[in-house]
């Protein structure tokens, strides 16, 4: 899958592109340590080959695959994080984080404030959802709000190859306990290849498209869609600002606010459900800034409140898509 | 060592007749999969069939399974209606679960296919839940978990056995140890020599069965299901078997050495056992054709009817998610 | 503890109404089942004693004490509510909802749907949080924003003695999943009695009081501090209506639109960590559905972004109280 | 049964000098807290203080523990110093965790407590990755995890058990047995016979001890830890023994069999280890009351510091939730 991609004009996918940062991350310093379910190469470097190579290069008591058991996955990497290694476990999909919660939520986020700074939890915790796969509703859900509305924890979502690349690597070198969420319909998608060595920092969103009509914010999967609304709408002379967040928590303020009030006016879109989504913190935070200088309300895009169906028309449905995103943004300029 | 029950004539041709009507509709599934017509995820069940055939013959329509995404094999042989079945995993309107939940959530309680779950070890604990209401109502029912060998990890599995036998709850776990989760090999993940053995620490029964000898299967599955509904608790059964066609259909199975495979395949269990039921003068090959021919032809039919079928509208998505219908 | 509540001018507190409420539903539906840590007699009838008497009088076959294991729990809770019993399990505290989200979000809120309706799950999950008590990081959190993210559960948390009957049994004789949050400070306070027999529907707002000026809602232990405020606001003249929530999801939109409406200013407070918290979703959509109609944003109230910490003066400026609340109500009458 | 390992006399007065420890600090405790000068909530271990003690000794300052709510007489016995615990106990600035933790989460990785959990069942996954990082580097240092039978049952127990094994981590699970997980008993809950026979399921040693005799808990100790460090993987230790107050300090304890904690005082096992190094001579009446009343005044001191020291600032906060601060 990987070489074909990378054939293609020079492309990498976003398997190759964690693959060469967790290569990266392994040959700087041997305090990182990778392990989770299939990850080591006897069972193929992981079930669609993020870690491919690593136990080879690295050896299996720096690279296991582990029995099935996320509990203990999680708290593995807590308990030699705080002695000073820098664990990357793999929970393989966003739903098996819910059998790992208690380590996530009451240990690894609050370590280091319970313990007065004296222990640190520098893990990062790499797992993948997404629909668009057909695998029903225990497999494709995005719990990124979660994750947010616990102090202690950084959430990230890439949306390329080569925003994969920078924000793991620097979850890795970051001292807090970091949720990488890959997406799983991105993990094909040939991209632009990382430039070797490129850290991307947390906490800053990238504005991807300058504009002045619309600011468009979105993450991972949405970003694509957003910037094909953009494109769209830009024949129709309505200038959009598409803002990727990169970071979902803590999430870069300064950014998000500068923009919409230059613009005005702001959506904010995700593949998550939109009740009690992500969205929810975004737009209130805007209205509460900037109430006054807006020229209509913050309008939010994201899944519908259900669990992900199976059946092709509905999850296509169920999945917001360009379309959902261009209705919303038209709807804060009237149209 | 000597068997406790043997199946009488007719529960020996119906656990074949179950074998073969999963044998078969594997073997149509990963056709029409690869056909294009029908798009799913696959787990195969295929080198699994007895278990859940033998162990099916003991239970009544009123028994409740618990089963898990590499499952086709347990729903067929408890009785999921094929037309139900596959307008299911075709996502179509008319499936068991009006399409909205597809191949890894099969349910059907009519035939007593309660739950299908995706996530590893989730099968048991809700299975102890089913075998408490019938304790608690005194209706001699009986709940069976399924699971595999690499769910065996899990907490939740800890956590169902323990409390099923300190409540004594009529439930089987069944763990079809097909030496694998996903990619990894058993003895890479599990500090058990056997899985069976695990039980000591409830104790409770555990034994360790050969999954593909129907006979044993049947006798090891009689004896935890009469001891359930005995008000005896749980047992736990680690059936052995193989998984033909790796973990999800379409694996390039390169973490397996190619031998293992061969060897298993070479071991099919369901042409043996068809093989035994002539030899052993309880059925002819005639018999036993007539049998898989019509077998064949039903799950044709309902793979025809699946694929005729309209899906969904998308309007399901505001029902079922609570009781009453979530405003458009 | 309880006894002297009762005696004190015929009040009750709110472990005695929940009380009350568990022994009519098991009186009256022998479907009704109650399982959890210490519940039965012989362990004391629940570690404050909300289940007392229960296993006395209905036999441990329907009140068990059980193993500390929360996915058992609800495992069990779930599998027999598929089979028609309407099964109330007790998590200890909602911090221990962490090691059963697979069973609550994968399962029990999503067999409903992913059966296409041929199973259910009418099961209620008593859980228990709160500040207050000193007890540091890990038993004092909120986190009824993730339940009311997963599509497929309710989550009701009640504000007084009576409130936590009528909702109680509510939650028992609905067919879905609910979350039951309980406060352990308000465990103790004394209040109304409850009029036996009542009900309180699920996803209906209660107006308390009435006002012209600001709507301020709440929920839970967040009740008595915006009555409290109300009442101080009144003295400068200021009409402040409270809404008591009641049902955190699905909520009430219908009667907080009105009322802001009405008033068109809004604060929404909790106790719970603000950023990412349920006061975002509602936020978020008055300021959707009114925003031509708003004089101000919509305020929010709740914990800062921290773990909960332990010491005293710590924990007293983590709980946003009166004085919080009063002042996000002056913001939006700029004052 | 002979024991493998004995410890001399230098060690053994150690071992009671860490039980005096305990014993006296968990006395001033409930007197501070009856006092109302120190409100905290308090489960006191007053009765388990072999376990930690003998357990102690055998470690380097370098291992570390993992350990629970219940937990002084493990930090205590593993060396945190009383002025920075008292003050953590009591919310100061000055505390352990700058007043930020408290009693349930007391942490100093000088002396090697790691963590101190409220979470049943979580000490064990972390231990793990403690170990996991010593076995990595091979720095030859091991991993305590301490818990409650209660934890036995809970999935992370079972979880944390088989990756030990299976990884061979140097790590040491300790379990004190007290015969309640708060108001229920032990049989109520658990399937096992003993918690000590679960290690079965891992293929590791599991020991049964009575964690209420120095020698015994010295010498499983000492075997378990010795085993860990030569690589030769975990062991889980089950120790019997008994909470003289309760679950939580205050608790009616109405629960219990008054006779069956009045049995368990009486043979209170901190007296009876002073009178058996006295009447072996290992020492003296007056050698040991003046260790007392050193220990006690040290107690003392810590508590009175305690009290005067300066509560946090609440720009705390902000400090310490990230390595970066929150902005205001
Ligand atoms: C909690 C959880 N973790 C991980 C997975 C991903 N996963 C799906 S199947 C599987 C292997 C399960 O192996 P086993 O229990 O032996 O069953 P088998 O597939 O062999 O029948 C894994 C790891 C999951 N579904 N749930
Ligand atoms: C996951 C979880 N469930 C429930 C609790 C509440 N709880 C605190 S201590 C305790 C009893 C633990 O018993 P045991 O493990 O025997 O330890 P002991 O207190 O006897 O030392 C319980 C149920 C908890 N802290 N964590
Ligand atoms: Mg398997
Ligand atoms: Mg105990």
């Amino acid at each position: 899958m990987e070489n074909a991609a990378a054939s293609k004009s020079q492309k990498v996918n976003m398997i190759q592109a964690l693959n060469m940062a967790l290569h990266e991350a392994m040959e700087k310093d041997k305090n990182v340590i990778v392990f989770g379910e299939d990850v080591a190469d006897p069972e193929e470097g992981g079930i669609v080959g993020v870690t491919k190579g690593l136990s080879t290069k690295y050896g299996e008591l720096r690279v296991r695959s582990t029995p099935i058991s996320e509990q203990a996955i999680v708290g593995a990497a807590i308990g030699a994080g705080i002695v000073g290694m820098r664990p990357v476990a793999e929970i393989m999909l966003m739903n098996f984080t819910t059998v790992a919660m208690d380590m996530i939520v009451n240990h690894a986020a609050k370590l280091r404030f319970m313990s007065g700074g004296q222990t640190h939890v520098p893990i990062t915790i790499r797992t993948a959802t997404g629909s668009g796969l057909g695998v029903g509703g225990q497999h494709a859900d995005y719990y990124e709000a979660w994750f947010a509305h616990v102090p202690g924890l950084k959430v990230v979502m890439p949306s390329s190859p080569a925003e994969a690349y920078g924000l793991l690597l620097s979850c890795i070198e970051d001292d807090d306990p970091c949720i990488f969420v890959e997406n799983t319909l991105l993990y094909f998608a040939p991209g632009t290849p990382p430039v070797p060595g490129t850290r991307i920092p947390l906490g800053k969103a990238n504005v991807i498209r300058e504009g002045n009509d619309v600011t468009l914010i979105c993450y991972g999967p949405h970003v694509a869609p957003s910037l094909a609304v953009a494109d769209a709408l830009s024949q129709e002379n309505i200038s959009v600002e598409v803002i990727d967040l990169r970071t979902i928590a803590p999430w870069d303020k300064a950014t998000v606010l500068a923009s919409v009030a230059k613009t005005r006016r702001a959506v904010i879109t995700h593949e998550a459900v939109k009740p009690f989504g992500v969205g929810a913190e975004i737009s209130s935070v805007i209205h509460e800034e900037l109430f006054s200088q807006l020229k209509a309300p913050v309008q939010r895009v994201g899944a519908p409140y259900s669990p992900v169906p199976y059946s092709k028309p509905l999850e296509t449905a169920f999945m917001p898509g360009i379309e959902t995103i261009k209705a919303a943004v038209l709807k804060t300029i009237n149209r | 060592m000597g068997l406790a029950h043997t199946p009488d004539r007719a529960t020996l041709l119906d656990i074949y007749r179950k074998m073969t009507l999963i044998k078969q509709n594997d073997e149509k599934s990963r056709a029409i999969i690869l056909s294009g017509k029908i798009p799913m995820v696959y787990y195969s069940p295929r080198g699994q069939e007895v278990i859940p055939s033998a162990i099916s013959v003991n239970l009544k329509a009123t028994d409740n399974i618990c089963t898990i995404y590499r499952g086709t094999h347990d729903m067929l042989a408890k009785g999921v209606p094929l037309k139900d079945l596959w307008a299911e995993l075709a996502g179509k309107s008319t499936g068991t679960c009006k399409g909205k939940g597809g191949p890894m959530h099969i349910t059907h309680p009519a035939s007593g296919v309660l739950v299908t779950t995706g996530i590893v070890g989730s099968s048991l604990p809700i299975a102890n839940g089913v075998a408490l209401a019938s304790q608690i109502r005194g209706d001699g029912g009986v709940a069976v978990a399924y699971f595999g060998d690499g769910a065996s990890n899990i907490g939740a599995f800890h956590e169902a056995l323990n409390m099923a036998a300190v409540w004594k709850l009529p439930v089987i776990f069944v763990c079809q140890n097909n030496l694998y989760g996903e990619h990894t090999k058993y003895e890479k993940t599990t500090a058990a020599k056997r899985v069976a053995d695990r039980a000591d620490s409830y104790q409770i029964p555990g034994v360790r069965v050969d999954g593909n000898d129907p006979l044993a299967m049947y006798d090891a599955a009689k004896t935890a299901i009469d001891r359930a509904r005995a008000g005896d608790g749980p047992t736990l059964i680690e059936a052995m078997t193989f998984r033909f066609y790796g973990h999800v259909f379409g694996d390039a199975d390169r973490y397996m050495d190619d031998g293992e495979k061969k060897a298993a395949m070479a071991n099919d269990p369901v042409p043996r056992f068809r093989q035994w039921l002539i030899d052993n003068g309880h059925s002819s090959d005639a018999d036993l054709s007539a049998m898989e021919t019509a077998v064949g032809k039903e799950i044709d039919e309902a793979i025809e009817a699946a694929i005729a079928a309209p899906f969904p509208d998308v309007a399901e998505l505001r029902k079922d998610v609570f009781a009453e219908e979530i405003p458009a």
